[in-house]
């Protein structure tokens, strides 16, 4: 009965977050001198992205958009509901690899983001800092109706609407959930932009990356990392 | 000249004459005292001169009779020596004593100038009945200094010694009455020739003399009382018993024994033997300082017994090793009673006290040092020679015992060393220090050295021992006030003068000596090197590194057995003082010392050994032993092993490497163990091509085979970086064990290319490590990484240090695994063989755990700011670089001298040079187009892939892919701490502790024995008196049987 | 001088074909093992793609020198061994640079690669990177134990280290092959062959779902090209090594693309049918069977 | 009769002995000290005994010639007096010692001056 009362009302002042590990500190070296480590600038480089220009000569570039397109490494990071549809799209099945399509364990090694359905601010993140992680060029597909309008959640008070807000996306596969068909339908619509050299969204979102922050940073209130995750 | 008797005239007359003077005149009294004892010794020494310049013996009939009518003393060379040696300790005990004496007054001055009278003549007579009158006087003139100087428990013990000294005498003076009714005279002489021991009766009136002088001399166990006196009178007493008195009772024996038949030269030794085991194990378990040189005073006179007991053995060597080893007792026992006095502190941990005058400190060294028998002191001499003489007439199991004893004091004199060097002394009470305390310690402490020089004048095989490296040493000791650079500076040039003199001569003549010489003094210029990182006056540290440096040369230039055994030992002391510098290095150097000593001893029973069978100390002689070979080779293996560390012997060797300072780190891995090499090579040139030996080399190959499984596996689970460095030379040192145990030409040729390498590249890790240590503050290594960003000189140093280390083409490494490789095909040792080269891949772990926990992974807060490391570590370590990149890219120059020089003793096996190619009985190498080869093609694919990504953009620690979340921490996010578990659960039953627990064990059970013998001395007197009774019943009943 | 300049020729193009021979392999055993699993499996020609992509990635990230020496260290330790190993027996061109040194150098060389790319990894910080070397390291000490027993015992057998002699001793007719004059040896080999390769069972350096993936997890782009560049090289040396050792050796490329190819077909084999093993469990089973049938081979020649 | 002497002596040094070993006072123990030296003495004078023998004083009543055979051996007669007086001083101090421990500890037992050992 005294449950209620006991319930913290949450301070109406917006307060900045902040994570103890990454605070200013005091460090005292072994030679006995002190020194301020401030992990945020120490720790992490504060680089802005930058513009790759696509190779000069035509023929080449064309030649790589198709490499790129016939060998679409995927980031195997499910972060909604539809990542149960990857599963089967690997399988006998359906069989992606045919396609040139593989998963890969880390953002570094991987060209192609799914984002798999709805995405709660606290997965919003984490998907902005694996997707800065990837490597120029960088696609991401997004499925489903959570990421192009919110669909079910589209009231939720902790999932995204729209997610090219966010981050770029190239294609987006509709359904709730698309079936592994339309997943593939999707990479081949990924691939044809790829190869008419249309999929530079890597170079949009470093060029209106102001945009992009100040559109992640408005939803994402405890922003503890740097500005870029490299 | 004047007549002896006059030290009995003075002595008697000044003492009655006291007794008139004011008692308040106590300094007048006690400025006579001292005085007559001067005018004593300066008779004593007077008559000392004259009989060494070849004066004649005199006798002095006291009534003008001759004996047996009269009392007759005599005056010879022995009794002149020792005489002097008794009044120098009464002038200097007495002026210790100066405030204790006159605090007690006029009776006690008196009664210790007749103390002293007492002893002269005891030494000095020839007749039994005298001689019992004066040991009687010294008894109670002992009874009465104790009584007069009273300290607390004194008094006890008093009374016990007044209780068995009263049986002992009234034994001796019915021995004396019976022999003077047989043999009709008391002189000692005319006794000796009535040769009474033939009658029944005779021989109990003998036994009854020589037990009651054995029991003065106080054999185990029956010495509960005079261990008590020890430890509760006066120090200054206790000196004096255990120095003065203990000397002329032990030469009544001498004199006394003239009477007794050769059976009694048994009971001597096996008494003496029983009572240098039997005390010096208890000192194991003792604690208090002076109770601790009881046990080490009585054993000491125990072991003296045993060498007149083995009088008919060692024949006319008895007096120099009786005398050496008598005077090395009395002057450092009676300068560590002193130093007792001086301390206030009857806690052996707590004389650390010591360290608030370094000079105290120093003399303890000395003294210990030289009651453990190391040179360049005179008991060292005696030792020797007594060993020799021992094992020339098989009197192995003595030999075996003596030495035994000798490592059981060794056990307690070392710890207590290391408590007085490590422990923490600000909380102890300042030392309260007068001047006439501090200067007979001081005197004895030059005068043990002085005798120590006049010693080695007197052994011949020595005559060709260079003293001015031992003289620098003792400059650099009395410039050791000065900074620490201007003492390296005059250390490093010491140093080069003598590499400059000694090199170029074995350049030319000796190969293998010039090798291991220039590791050794290259080596030490180069570590020596890095000691200018060191600021302040680093006290010490010159004069201890610069001997162990000495012994070292003397090792290499020694050609005879006793000139190498005197340079292990030098090398050995200073290498404990560098070792037990560390900070926290005391346990560690005592199991350093221990093995050493124990290794030392086998070594010394060789070389008896080998003397016995060639009767000749030539180093050379080694090769024409025919006996005993497989006995004198394993105890010289043995020996050699435990600098080498080998397994079983190794346990002492990561903590003392890893927790010695920076630069003491790589001069005890990298060049100390090589003496160890060099013991072992010179072992199987001289002694490898008997079929005896090639067994034991069989043995000794899959021991080098298991260490350097057992040192690499244990080095990767080690987390201290200086203690995995340390594991690895066990490691390293097992294979060159291993291929040399193979007695082959590539086998020689694998374990000296080795060596050369072992020396470049363990000096490198080491020296880069610790001034890595020294600037972080830290050994280990999950508390560092990311060091390379603030250290790349180090983290460079390190890499090829690996690299050559591991055996990777193209570096040096390689070339050791390839001459393994055809060595072990050739020789057929296949299986032993496959494990070493299994170990030699188990380094990968250590050196990637090593090089990655440092330098790379994630750096910590704290060290974000240090610096690189010292200039003056990065040269020595540069230069070694140099030679490492030079080895590895002509290996043709170090292999082909060195595969001529051992072709001496084992001819070529078919490794054929052209050029830089050698083609060996398997295979075939090109060090350097390999070197060429992997150059090239590094630089191009290196600038292949900098012309691709040259654009990369640097990141910072953090930006790392981490599951779409950032790390939080360093030290979480730095994995090094026990990163091989999933090795360890597989494989780590190999390196259980498995033999530093039997050698606890070991410990344990000699501690327990100890504890249990001990209990012998409950404390009672009377039952101390029933003990003196039980002896002489023993005794009796050995006789009869 | 014109020999020196036609070796190098030769050399270059040997390791052209090696590559690409390299590439189709691993597409092949991509194929097999997709088959196996009732699946399609990727285009023959993916490995080639993927490595113009790798190549082709604009960003470039770099945690420090040693982060971008690794590659380097790694792939001069893929062609180094290459260099060092004598491909086809019978023409003086296609023996390499193996004058320079025999079947030591390339047991020893084969650290080069592992060593640098442990220490790029090391510098990149991951903590998956230092668990994936130090379970490599691991495996890899005890892989070589029945490895090295092997190797003496065919080095007894022939007396030599040199492997063009052991080839040559190994011509004349398929009865003369090291597999059937001295089959424990072989077995032992074979089974360390299988470490060396580390597929399934015994790759949990990398395995991918639980560690991802084992040191190469921060390199990309250029780098992992090297990476993937150096695999498939090393990948046709190693099995080019036990193919000299025990399968007589190539006089031919035919000959030396059947053989290397049944040789690396062998570890798919076991890979595609065994699950992985934990490292404690890879390290105490080489010190198993296989050391105790590297024991017998060196046994039986002793 | 010189061996009754002799037997005395031997018996009397070892009532001391045995006084010395079991008697737990000090004072006992000194006496029994005193004993064993008495009884030496008495060993000492009995093994110089000559049956017959007269004092060893050369006048008229012995000459020079049959003196070795008259008299009784004066050496053993001139030590004891000396061992006589040793006696004496040690028992003295013996007793000052046992004055000085019963000051300490307030008892004559032997038993509990166990404070050195081991």
């Amino acid at each position: 009965m005294s449950e209620e009362k006991n319930i913290e009302q949450p301070s109406k002042q917006a307060k900045t977050f902040e994570n103890p590990y990454y605070a200013k500190r005091e460090v005292t070296g072994p030679d006995g001198q002190k020194f301020i480590v401030d992990p945020m600038k120490d720790y992490f480089s504060d680089e802005c992205p930058t513009v790759h220009e696509p190779n000069s000569i035509p023929v080449v570039e064309k030649f790589l958009n198709w490499a790129r397109a016939e060998s679409l490494w995927v980031l195997g990071f499910g972060t909604g509901c539809g990542s149960i549809e990857i599963g089967p799209l690997l399988t006998p099945r359906f069989d992606a690899f045919r396609y040139g399509v593989m998963p890969r364990p880390t953002p570094r090694q991987s060209n192609v983001f799914i984002i798999s359905g709805y995405l709660a601010v606290k997965t919003l993140k984490r998907v902005i800092r694996s997707y800065e992680q990837m490597p120029n060029p960088k696609y991401v597909l997004a499925l489903g109706s959570c990421t192009i309008n919110g669909g079910m959640y589209y009231d939720s008070y902790n999932t995204i609407n729209r997610l090219d807000q966010y981050i770029p996306v190239d294609a987006y596969v509709a359904g709730c959930m698309p079936r592994p068909e339309a997943l593939l339908a999707g990479f081949n619509k990924l691939k044809e932009l790829i190869k008419a050299g249309k999929a530079e969204n890597a170079n949009e979102y470093a060029k209106n990356f102001d945009w992009y922050k100040a559109n992640q940073k408005k939803i994402i209130k405890d922003w503890n990392m740097p500005d870029y995750n490299w | 000249m004047i007549s002896p008797i006059h030290i009995i005239t003075i002595g008697l007359g000044v003492a009655f004459a006291l007794g008139f003077v004011n008692k308040k005149a106590k300094n007048f009294s006690a400025t006579i005292m001292l005085v007559a004892i001067g005018l004593m010794g300066a008779i004593s020494v007077a008559w000392l001169t004259a009989l060494l310049q070849g004066a004649e013996t005199v006798q002095i009939f006291t009534a003008g009779f001759k004996p047996p009518y009269s009392i007759n003393l005599m005056m010879g060379i022995h009794e002149a020596f020792l005489t002097t040696l008794i009044n120098v300790a009464g002038l200097l005990g007495g002026l210790y004593l100066l405030q204790s004496l006159k605090n007690a007054g006029n009776h006690a001055i008196m009664v210790f100038l007749v103390f002293i009278m007492g002893l002269n003549v005891i030494i000095m007579t020839r007749d039994a009945f005298n001689l019992f009158v004066f040991m009687e006087v010294v008894s109670i003139a002992t009874a009465g200094l104790i009584i007069l100087t009273e300290t607390g428990k004194s008094i006890q013990a008093g009374f016990k010694y007044m209780l068995a000294t009263g049986i002992i005498a009234g034994i001796l003076l019915l021995g004396i009455i019976f022999a003077y009714y047989f043999s009709g005279t008391l002189n000692i002489d005319s006794l000796a020739e009535a040769n009474i021991t033939t009658l029944k009766g005779g021989s109990v009136a003998v036994l009854m003399i020589l037990v009651s002088i054995i029991l003065e001399l106080k054999p185990f166990p029956a010495n509960g009382w005079a261990l008590d006196v020890y430890e509760a009178s006066n120090p200054g007493i206790s000196a004096m018993l255990s120095a003065a008195s203990a000397t002329a009772l032990y030469f009544v024996l001498f004199k006394v024994l003239a009477i007794a038949n050769e059976n009694w030269y048994h009971i001597l030794t096996v008494a003496g033997m029983l009572t240098f085991i039997g005390s010096n194990l208890l000192g194991i378990k003792q604690n208090k300082a002076r109770r601790l040189l009881g046990y080490s005073s009585v054993g000491q006179m125990g072991l003296l017994m045993a060498i007149l007991g083995l009088k008919p053995i060692l024949g006319d060597k008895l007096e120099f090793i009786a005398a050496t080893i008598l005077v090395s007792h009395y002057l450092a026992k009676a300068g560590l009673f002193w130093l007792a006095g001086i301390v206030e502190n009857d806690n052996i941990k707590n004389w650390s006290a010591l360290r608030r005058k370094p000079i105290l400190l120093v003399l303890f060294g000395t003294f210990l040092f030289v009651l453990i028998g190391f040179p360049p002191f005179p008991s060292f001499y005696g030792k020797w020679e007594l060993i020799m003489q021992l094992s020339s007439n098989q009197h192995y199991y003595v030999l075996a015992l003596i030495l035994l004893g000798s490592f059981l004091e060794g056990i307690y004199l070392f710890r207590w060393l290391g408590y007085a060097i490590k422990m923490d002394f600000e909380t102890l009470p300042e030392l309260n220090i007068n001047w006439n305390k501090i200067i007979p310690p001081v005197l004895f402490g030059v005068l043990v050295y002085v005798a120590g020089y006049f010693t080695s004048a007197l052994v011949p095989e020595l005559s060709a021992l260079n003293y001015i490296p031992l003289l620098f040493i003792a400059g650099i000791y009395f410039i050791d006030s000065l900074p620490a650079y201007i003492k390296n500076t005059v250390a490093i040039i010491g140093m080069s003068i003598y590499g400059y003199q000694i090199l170029p001569p074995l350049y030319e003549n000796d190969m293998l000596r010039f090798i291991f010489a220039a590791i050794f003094i290259g080596g030490g210029i180069l570590t020596l090197t890095a000691g200018y990182a060191y600021k302040g006056k680093r006290s010490g540290f010159y004069p201890v590194a610069l001997l162990m440096y000495a012994g070292l040369a003397y090792i290499i230039q020694a050609t005879n057995t006793l000139e190498f055994f005197f340079g292990w030992e030098l090398m050995t002391a200073g290498s404990y003082f560098l070792i037990i510098r560390g900070k926290k290095s005391m346990p560690h150097g005592l199991s350093y010392m221990l093995f050493s000593i124990a290794g030392a001893y086998a070594i010394l029973a060789g070389f008896g050994l080998s003397f016995a069978g060639t009767g000749t100390y030539n180093l050379s002689s080694l090769a024409g032993i025919s006996s005993n070979i497989t006995i004198i080779f394993s105890l010289l293996a043995i020996g050699f092993m435990t600098k080498t560390a080998s397994l079983g012997l190794h346990i002492w060797l990561p903590g003392a490497h890893a927790e010695a300072e920076s630069d003491v780190s790589p001069m005890v891995s990298a060049i100390l163990l090589k003496a160890g090499v060099f013991g072992l090579l010179l072992l199987i040139i001289n002694m490898g091509h008997n079929t005896e030996t090639a067994q034991i080399g069989y043995i000794l190959g899959w021991l080098g085979a298991l260490t350097a499984l057992v040192g690499n596996l244990a080095a990767a689970f080690q987390e201290d970086a200086k203690r995995l460095l340390a594991y690895s030379s066990i490691a390293q040192l097992g294979y060159i064990l291993f291929a040399l145990a193979m007695m082959s030409h590539l086998g020689l040729l694998t374990a000296m290319y080795y060596s050369i390498n072992h020396f470049l590249y363990k000096a490198i890790l080491f020296l880069t490590i610790g001034a890595v240590v020294m600037r972080v503050g830290t050994h280990m290594m999950y508390k560092m990484g990311g060091l390379i960003k603030n250290m790349p000189l180090a983290f460079i140093a390190v890499l090829i240090g690996i690299i050559a280390l591991s055996g990777v083409p193209p570096l040096s490494g390689f070339g050791g695994k390839w001459l393994l490789y055809n060595a072990i095909l050739a020789k057929g040792w296949y299986l032993q063989g496959a494990m070493v080269l299994f170990s030699g891949i188990i380094a990968f772990l250590y050196l990637f755990k090593l090089i990655y926990s440092v330098f790379l992974g994630q750096m910590k807060d704290n060290l974000r700011h240090v610096k690189d490391i010292s200039i003056w570590f990065a040269i020595p370590v540069y230069i070694l670089i140099i030679g490492i990149m030079i080895i590895s890219a002509k290996p043709e120059w170090v292999l082909q001298p060195l595969g001529d020089m051992i072709s001496q003793w084992y001819p070529n096996a078919a490794l054929a040079w052209n050029g830089g190619l050698a083609t060996g009985p398997y295979g075939y190498w090109n060090g350097n187009g390999i070197m060429i080869t992997v150059g090239i093609m590094f630089v191009s694919l290196a600038t292949w892939l900098w012309m691709m990504s040259r654009k990369a953009v640097q990141v910072k620690q953090f930006n790392i892919v981490y599951s779409a979340e950032a790390p939080q921490r360093p030290e979480t996010t730095h994995i090094s701490y026990n990163i091989y578990a999933g090795y360890n659960k597989a494989l780590g039953w190999i390196v259980a502790p498995k033999i530093t627990a039997f050698w606890d064990t070991m410990t344990e059970w000699i501690h327990s024995l100890a504890q249990y013998v001990r209990q012998l001395y409950s404390g009672n007197g009377q039952l101390y008196a029933i003990y003196v009774l039980a002896y002489i019943v023993v005794v009796y009943f050995t006789m009869i049987f | 001088m014109d020999f020196e300049l036609k070796r190098l020729g030769f050399t270059l193009l040997g390791l052209l074909i090696v590559l690409n021979w390299g590439l189709l392999m691993g597409a092949a055993m991509r194929k097999i093992g997709a088959r196996v699993g009732k699946r399609y499996g990727i285009p023959w020609f993916q490995p080639w793609i993927n490595l113009v992509k790798n190549y082709a990635i604009r960003t470039s990230l770099s945690h420090g020198i040693m982060f971008y020496l690794g590659p380097v260290f790694r792939l001069s330790g893929g062609i180094g061994l290459f260099l060092f190993m004598p491909m086809i027996i019978g023409s003086q061109l296609w023996l390499n640079y193996s004058f320079q040194g025999d079947l030591v150098l390339i047991m020893y060389f084969q650290f080069f690669g592992m060593l640098g790319m442990a220490l790029g990894a090391g510098e990149g910080g991951h903590p998956y990177s230092a668990i994936g070397i130090s379970r490599g390291l691991s495996q890899f000490t005890t892989i070589e134990l029945p490895l090295t027993l092997a190797i003496i015992s065919i080095a007894i057998q022939y007396d030599t280290l040199s492997i063009i002699e052991i080839v040559q001793a190994q011509q004349g007719g398929f009865m003369n092959w090291t597999v059937f004059t001295n089959p424990v040896a072989t077995i032992a080999a074979m089974l360390s062959l299988l470490g060396v390769l580390s597929h399934s069972p015994f790759n949990l350096v990398i395995a991918p779902n639980e560690n991802p993936i084992g040191p190469p997890t921060e390199y990309h782009g250029s780098f992992l090209g090297v990476l993937q560049t150096n695999r498939a090289i090393l990948h046709v040396v190693e099995a080019a090594l036990f193919m000299n050792l025990f399968f007589g050796g190539a006089t031919n490329w035919f000959e030396f693309f059947a053989k290397t190819f049944l040789i690396y077909f062998w570890s798919v084999f076991v890979g595609v049918v065994f699950p992985r093993f934990r490292i404690e469990q890879s390290v105490s089973w080489f010190l198993k069977v296989p050391l105790v049938i590297g024991v017998l081979a060196v046994i039986l020649y002793m | 009769m010189e061996y009754i002497a002799l037997g005395t002596g031997m018996l009397v040094i070892l009532a001391g002995l045995w006084a010395i070993m079991t008697r737990k006072n000090l004072i006992r123990i000194i006496i029994g000290f005193s004993l064993f030296d008495t009884g030496i003495h008495l060993v000492l004078v009995a093994i110089s005994y000559v049956k017959g023998g007269t004092a060893p004083i050369l006048d008229s009543t012995v000459c020079i010639q049959d003196a070795a055979q008259r008299i009784v051996d004066p050496v053993p007669q001139a030590l004891v007096l000396t061992a006589i007086v040793i006696g004496l001083g040690v028992t003295a101090l013996m007793l000052a010692f046992a004055m000085k421990m019963h000051k300490e500890k307030g008892t004559l037992d032997i038993r509990s001056f166990k404070d050195l050992k081991w």
